[in-house]
């Protein structure tokens, strides 16, 4: 019996048992407790590649998908443009069937790529070093927390701003859990930055976190902040969207000691979530404090220029239980993809994607904003996410949207409940106008139907 | 293409010319707003260069990297195996990689069920039926256990336990997981035959033990052979048994971890079911537990919510006493769908053979180099993977396991594991996977036995290594002691 | 990868072993009936591998191969510029690559108004509104172009012409073609300027005459200074003019082979708009007439039934005194759709810019190499390629043209089409294309000043090249002495 | 202006005219006749990528495809299973962005898998010796009847089976339209072989050329026609369906003296018709008479194996007027899909497909038989395909099924009217037992649906 997975035949097999010096395949299983081996499995019968291929494509289309669905939803997840060449190279196997550059000499492919990535990301941010990738927006912003509060012993207190992104707070407090650190500023959801820093800045805090944009798609100039935050000896943590980095000023330039962010929007699908890609960059004089891999340029011994993973005295293979995380498989292939990307659309086309993010948005947002029982807060600076005051809870909008094809926004009601009937609106260069027209058509008649009954 | 891989690549930032562009956006369809200047940067250091310019980069790039899809990758404990193509079809439907994780439940069923079975099918596997999906590698499935293992105690009220009992044979990430957690680590001796040392773990195994990480098969590729025994020390001094299951390979279909007395485990589904590494991820790190410590797993998990069959529904729901949540989202979705892919693929008729084949191959390989090379624990059958020591070599020819390493690649092959576990010196770490036929694992072996006769004929030419790479060996120190590690330009 | 492109790859036929599989197909869910035994056959000598080793075969074979996503690939005539992968994502469309040339014309209205379009938009390119997108490739262009000639003259009942008249710098395919299509081939000579011999035509051009093949620009890259009076030449002795567009690369956008004089043309939409080569093909040979012979086109062609433009319908029809069909269905569908986008992305108001950089690519590097490599018409501005001699080389040092495409691929690069064509001794023919950017050309100029050099301190480097490739200089003697055409085992 | 695909920037080309030595790119263009410079072209404007993408989907959403419906219809082309392993390979940059292999040491990746192609369809086919491709099955016939032309100087007949598909007939017609060659045989549709052969079978016959499975899907042991054929000194040209080769003898082994046929059931998706790949195999003694290109193993200076193009002194770049064909640019690329689909399938896999094609074609032609008003001659030998008689015009059936989502058989009526209202069906591993049982019970209501009228 033969799998098209394992090429070894029965004649191999006995071959090789043989040149190993045993009877049966069951020889090499004898420290195995005799009871427990080769328990009957309740799984599915072996499928053919036809027939998987047919499972999930049932599986498949049991989803609404984006491509035929105008999507108004983003809250971390951003549905944009992908140019052929982000897929056509990251699924090359020479870079997706690799694994961490252990053997530099013949991994210079994949380092010299996240090399370019690192550099890229620095560019973006406006840091010095960056590393290879977190896992998220999320547990790179976890993992600042841990740079800070390592790096300032005796400090127990993080900061987190209440607009940072909810399911960013709740990984750095499953994070922390096991540390005597008290992560604070989000109990109240409507406090502004001012009243939070106000209330919990002090010589025991190690960072204050902030977003920018934030969640609910407000754009800051956080330069004052960075500076209340600095002059309390606190590190200055930002999570930035990097889509809006094309645009807006790198947090670097406005003090900001740890860059952190979700780097979906660079290349990587939405996917139902993942896998996305935390991006981490830093000043020069963190990087010993820093997570995850780095690459560094060398040369090798015939002076050319060559790139290895460096500073591994950080990492947990190294230093063990006095590494600076766990973190050992990152997300590089999603690294890799934002490199091709930002390589890709370079220096015009990423500004060329923000500005169409920002003046859809803002279209939308003014249309929205006319219609009856609809409201948005023009004055507040956005980026292309915005929140709008609805006339029935979200979850009954959205489902009528759903019936014409849109996905509508992200419900605020459970993490933002002071708003109201609130819905976080998303707009990127995917939607056209038509589409934004048709969504806010459709937000209008709900609104109408309302009034009839 | 050898005239192309061997000419060094220029930095992306180094091509292109300022105006040069690789990609066109539509232009802009509604009336424009007014931009706020003073939050505009004013420049920004990408590269700037055309569509082809791009491809060729990295096409030229890629060709300087050794992959799975090029020959055997016998990393030990990372099990290199073949990543079958048909996983890479699935990923691609607009149903499963165009679709946002907070759309509506309703609207996203398909992935919903896609989730609960393979948390299912993994909780089957494993013997373990609580699962989480969420953690996106190994080392993250480490910190969700351990602390599930904590609010395990504390919600017995029990507070002071503060050791995590490791093996010293332990992947690095087990301490580190320990430290994170907010643990002290204790090293556990491991005996003269691989084995955790029992006298060793009752010393240490008290009522200030959280509990022990074990790794089975340990890192040298042996299984535990006092399983049952371990487990119960453990467990007699109140602390559970965490399953480090990145060995999960060498036995899945044969036993299962849960049945061995393991309370809490995470697969890398990367290594053992088969999602591509991506160069350094991304994986997922799937955690396992028993029934009674599913009400601590971090959420939301996906249930499913009444019917049968053809009328389930499924949801997300978040466990009663969470540990909250490691990330956002659901974990490394696309990953999921290849390991779904890839259970589907064996079934049950066939997932044993892979646990067969990798130990087969592994034990082959073994005989073929244990006369060569010193097998520190030759006297054993090991599971999938081994060790070998490149001592002797060291001592006769002061040729060390690094060199045997760089040398590996003359020959065209991935270099094993290196100095890791760091129980054993010089330490060569060999993981061939079911993936590899014996042909193949001939022609390894050959260059293997033929590196040997070079350390004791001409050493300089393992010192030397490699030879034929894109490269020839890189300074490790220069890079550590003045980083340079972003473009400067 | 270097250590793996180095390595010899068995036959896949040398691989795998009995009873290995690469592919599970889904059991049999309808009863069996039984086999007609007397017709099937005993045995299928087909190989025996396992997944893994396809995708390893064939992942290191493709790294034994030199291509446009690697570099520079100057083969003149080729046009072998950089194929954008948009066209790649636009081809694998399921509404696209999964239907059926027989569906109901009905289903796939898609289909063919992308057909339609690309009819009407090759007709504008070219300044000839007839169409036919039938023909798979430049060379069964030909056959369809002449044979339409054909028709034309029979149609006017006139039987007794004979001849095709083709210049002597003329690509195989023209004669070739002339023969297939039953015709003799007068060869017509150039003259000092590359241009077709004015004189020399005006002998040949007679009541006998078919038509005229031409390539313009011509296979030296040069445009035929007289064009329009060539085509009054052969127009007046009742001849067609047929124009080979194997070079529209040079002038598409910029000017019109109907404006120009040309009665039917054809354009290999694998050069001039952006098919992949396949390592051979597919690519598409699009024939292009005058409104008056569009009658004879090959058949079925698109038109466009009733409807302005939301409500208009397309179907196929065979045009009124076809020629007949020239291979089964509709052409080489997915390259007609690359082909549809290529043209799309450049639009009205880039095409012409493909021409220009060509063009100015082709005389810039001609102008960096024409002091060190002799540049037979080195006078003359070039269009989108140019020749050059190796003969003084040859003369001085002993080292032919084909020692030096062999020393190019040394440095990294594909070599210039060589001896062709055959009116230019020891030819060297380079295109660059559009696609290369000024860098890109200073890199292979100063591959090829050097290796200009090397020939005179040091032939013999160029006669064992190369060197690097992963085999070295071929037996073609050998190889055509004692064929072995297939693998015998 | 810059475009995506062109590299230089005005920079560039300003420092290039300066070198050239002429002010503007237009100085390149004097010796063009200056009225016909810069047409006005009637086109449409430029599409970045996501437009054009979506212009493309839009083209595609209006066909309907086979994803999506059980397909029935052969006739040539055919809906079989492609796995994964062929798209991956193939459209590796290093094979499809790659050329002819001229240079034959940096070419080998291409060289060799066409040797291998050529391998395997001599092992299929029962020959010596594959060309690496012709256009399709047509132009693979037509290139035979030439073939055999040219080696029997003085014959001027070539025989077509009536049964041959018919767009080869016309190709094989058109091919040959310039010389003074009698295309015979086909005349009467409905004339068997014997018949037709009795007819025209003489001392000025070049080749007979016939298909097996033939159009209508008869399988048929040829042995005594081409015993008949070669006893008149002609050639014996067979037209063979590579997936039925999995299962039934090589023609090779039945007195084929060429053998050509549709190779795109090997891995090439249907796509509306092409492209395709023609199959061309001979033997040893007319190899010099063959078109295409020919891969041949040799051995390089240092004694290793290696491949080249050989036997070039056939083909038109070398021959000119004097060649065996015109072709140049061929279909390797679908070569390379055959060689990566029959390696992926292998020994086992192939005649696994075959058998599923055979028997689920056998139980859907007799469910339909037993349907009133439809009739399948079971008596009949055939592989996947047979004729299924209806009653009513087959267009209309076809567009009853069509609101099904089954796209029926080809509609037999124009090119065969003696077999009355007829429909070819094809059957492949693609068909699940349900998609056939659906079939068979729309067909059943169509019958019924007249009855009622
Ligand atoms: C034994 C062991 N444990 C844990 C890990 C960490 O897993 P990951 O890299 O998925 O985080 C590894 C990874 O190589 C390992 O080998
Ligand atoms: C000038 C010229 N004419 C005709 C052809 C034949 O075109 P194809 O290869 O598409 O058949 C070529 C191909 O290289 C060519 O260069």
């Amino acid at each position: 019996m033969s799998h098209r997975f394992i090429p070894n035949t029965d004649a191999d097999r006995a071959a090789m048992l043989k040149t190993i010096g045993v009877e049966s395949v069951k020889d090499l299983f004898l420290d195995v407790p005799a009871e427990t081996l080769y328990p009957k499995l309740n799984l599915p019968r072996a499928l053919s590649e036809l027939d998987l291929l047919r499972e999930m494509q049932a599986l498949s289309a049991r989803n609404a998908n984006l491509n035929e669905h105008a999507c108004f939803l983003g809250a971390g997840a951003y549905n944009h443009f992908i140019p052929a060449t982000v897929p056509h190279l990251v699924f090359r196997s020479e870079f997706y069937t690799a694994y961490t550059p252990y053997q530099a000499e013949i991994s210079q492919g994949t380092l010299q790529t996240i090399f370019e990535y690192q550099s890229m990301i620095c560019a973006l941010t406006g840091m010095d070093a960056a590393n290879a990738s977190h896992y998220d927006g999320a547990t790179a912003a976890a993992e600042g927390a841990i740079l800070a509060i390592n790096q300032l012993p005796g400090r127990d207190k993080v900061l987190v701003c209440p607009t940072l992104h909810p399911e960013y707070r709740a990984t750095i407090r499953t994070y922390l859990a096991g540390h005597a650190i008290r992560i604070v500023g989000d109990e109240d959801t409507r406090a502004t930055f001012e009243q939070m820093v106000d209330k919990h800045l002090d010589d025991k805090t190690a960072c204050v976190i902030v977003a920018n944009p934030d969640f609910l798609g407000q754009m800051r100039d956080l330069k004052p902040y960075a500076e209340r935050a600095h002059a309390a000896g606190a590190l200055f943590i930002v999570s930035a969207y990097p889509i809006s980095l094309g645009l807006y000023k790198a947090p670097g330039e406005y003090g900001a000691d740890v860059v952190v962010g979700e780097g979906q929007a660079l290349g990587n699908p939405v996917a139902f979530g993942g896998p996305y890609l935390g991006i981490f960059a830093t000043k020069t004089q963190f990087i010993r404090r820093m997570a995850g891999r780095l690459v560094g340029q060398t040369t090798d011994t015939k002076g050319r220029r060559g790139f290895v993973l460096t500073l591994q005295a950080r990492e947990q293979h190294i230093r063990r239980e006095k590494a600076t995380s766990n973190i050992c498989s990152n997300q590089a292939l999603c690294a890799l993809a934002a490199c091709v990307f930002l390589a890709t659309l370079g220096k015009s086309g990423l500004r060329q994607v923000a500005e169409l993010c920002y003046h859809k948005a803002h279209y939308a947002a003014n249309k929205i904003n006319r219609l009856p029982g609809y409201r948005v807060n023009m004055k507040q600076e956005f980026f292309n996410e915005f929140v709008v005051e609805c006339p029935r809870p979200v979850a009954e909008i959205n489902a009528a949207l759903r019936g014409q094809n849109i996905v509508g926004g992200y419900d605020l009601s459970k993490e933002y409940p002071h708003l109201g009937n609130a819905m976080l609106v998303a707009v990127t260069e995917m939607n056209t106008r038509d589409q934004i027209d048709s969504f806010a058509k459709a937000l209008g008649e709900i609104k109408a139907k309302k009034r009839k009954t | 293409m050898t005239i192309v891989a061997n000419k060094p690549e220029p930095l992306i930032y180094e091509l292109g010319a300022p105006g040069r562009i690789g990609a066109e956006l539509p232009k802009c369809d509604v009336p424009i707003t007014r931009l706020p200047n003073r939050l505009l940067r004013d420049d920004l250091k990408l590269p700037e260069v055309s569509e082809v310019d791009v491809v060729r980069h990295f096409t030229r790039l890629s060709q300087k990297n050794y992959c799975v899809d090029l020959g055997i990758y016998p990393l030990g404990s990372c099990t290199m195996k073949y990543n079958p193509k048909v996983n890479e079809e699935a990923v691609k439907l607009p149903g499963l990689a165009q679709i946002h994780p907070y759309q509506d439940e309703g609207s996203a069923q398909g992935a919903l069920q896609m989730l609960y079975e393979l948390q299912r099918m993994l909780g089957e596997i494993c013997g373990l039926p609580g699962v989480t999906l969420q953690p996106a590698a190994g080392a993250q499935g480490e910190l969700t256990g351990i602390l599930i293992v904590r609010a395990y105690h504390l919600a017995r009220g029990d507070a002071k336990r503060k050791k995590v009992l490791v093996p010293d044979s332990a992947h690095g990430t087990n301490p580190a997981t320990s430290s994170m957690s907010g643990y002290q680590v204790v090293q556990i001796k491991s005996d003269a035959r691989g084995n955790v040392d029992l006298d060793d773990l009752r010393k240490h195994a008290d009522g200030e033990t959280v509990g022990l990480m074990l790794t089975n098969p340990n890192t040298l590729g042996l299984f535990e052979e006092n399983i049952q025994e371990v487990c119960r020390i453990v467990h007699a001094a109140g602390g559970l048994v965490y399953g480090d299951g990145a060995n999960l390979n060498a036995i899945v279909g044969i036993a299962r971890p849960g049945d061995l007395g393991i309370d809490v485990l995470h697969s890398n589904l990367h290594k053992t079911f088969s999602v591509p590494h991506g160069g350094g991820g991304p994986g997922a790190g799937a955690v396992m537990v028993r029934q009674d410590l599913a009400k601590f797993l971090p959420g939301p998990i996906v249930v499913k919510v009444g019917g049968a069959r053809r009328s389930a529904r499924y949801a997300f729901a978040m466990p009663k006493q969470s540990i909250g949540r490691v990330k956002s989202f659901y974990g490394n979705f696309l990953a999921l769908v290849r390991a779904y892919v890839y259970i589907r693929a064996f079934g049950k008729e066939h997932l044993h053979e892979i646990a067969e084949n990798a130990v087969i191959n592994a034990n082959y390989l073994l005989a073929r180099l244990k006369d060569t090379y010193h097998a520190p624990f030759g006297a054993r059958r090991c599971k999938h993977e081994f060790v070998l020591t490149g001592k002797p070599f060291a001592d006769k020819y002061g040729v060390h396991t690094l060199d045997i390493a760089k040398r590996i690649q003359d020959y065209g092959f991935y270099p094993p594991t290196i100095y890791f576990p760091l129980t054993v010196p010089e330490c060569i770490m060999i993981e061939p996977t079911e993936s590899e036929s014996k042909a193949s694992l001939d022609e390894f072996a050959a260059a293997l036995l033929k590196i040997a006769e070079e350390a004791a004929t001409n050493p300089q030419v393992l010192k030397d290594a490699p030879h034929d790479a894109p490269v020839t060996r890189l300074d490790d120190v220069k890079a550590a002691r003045e980083p340079v590690l972003c473009y400067k330009g």
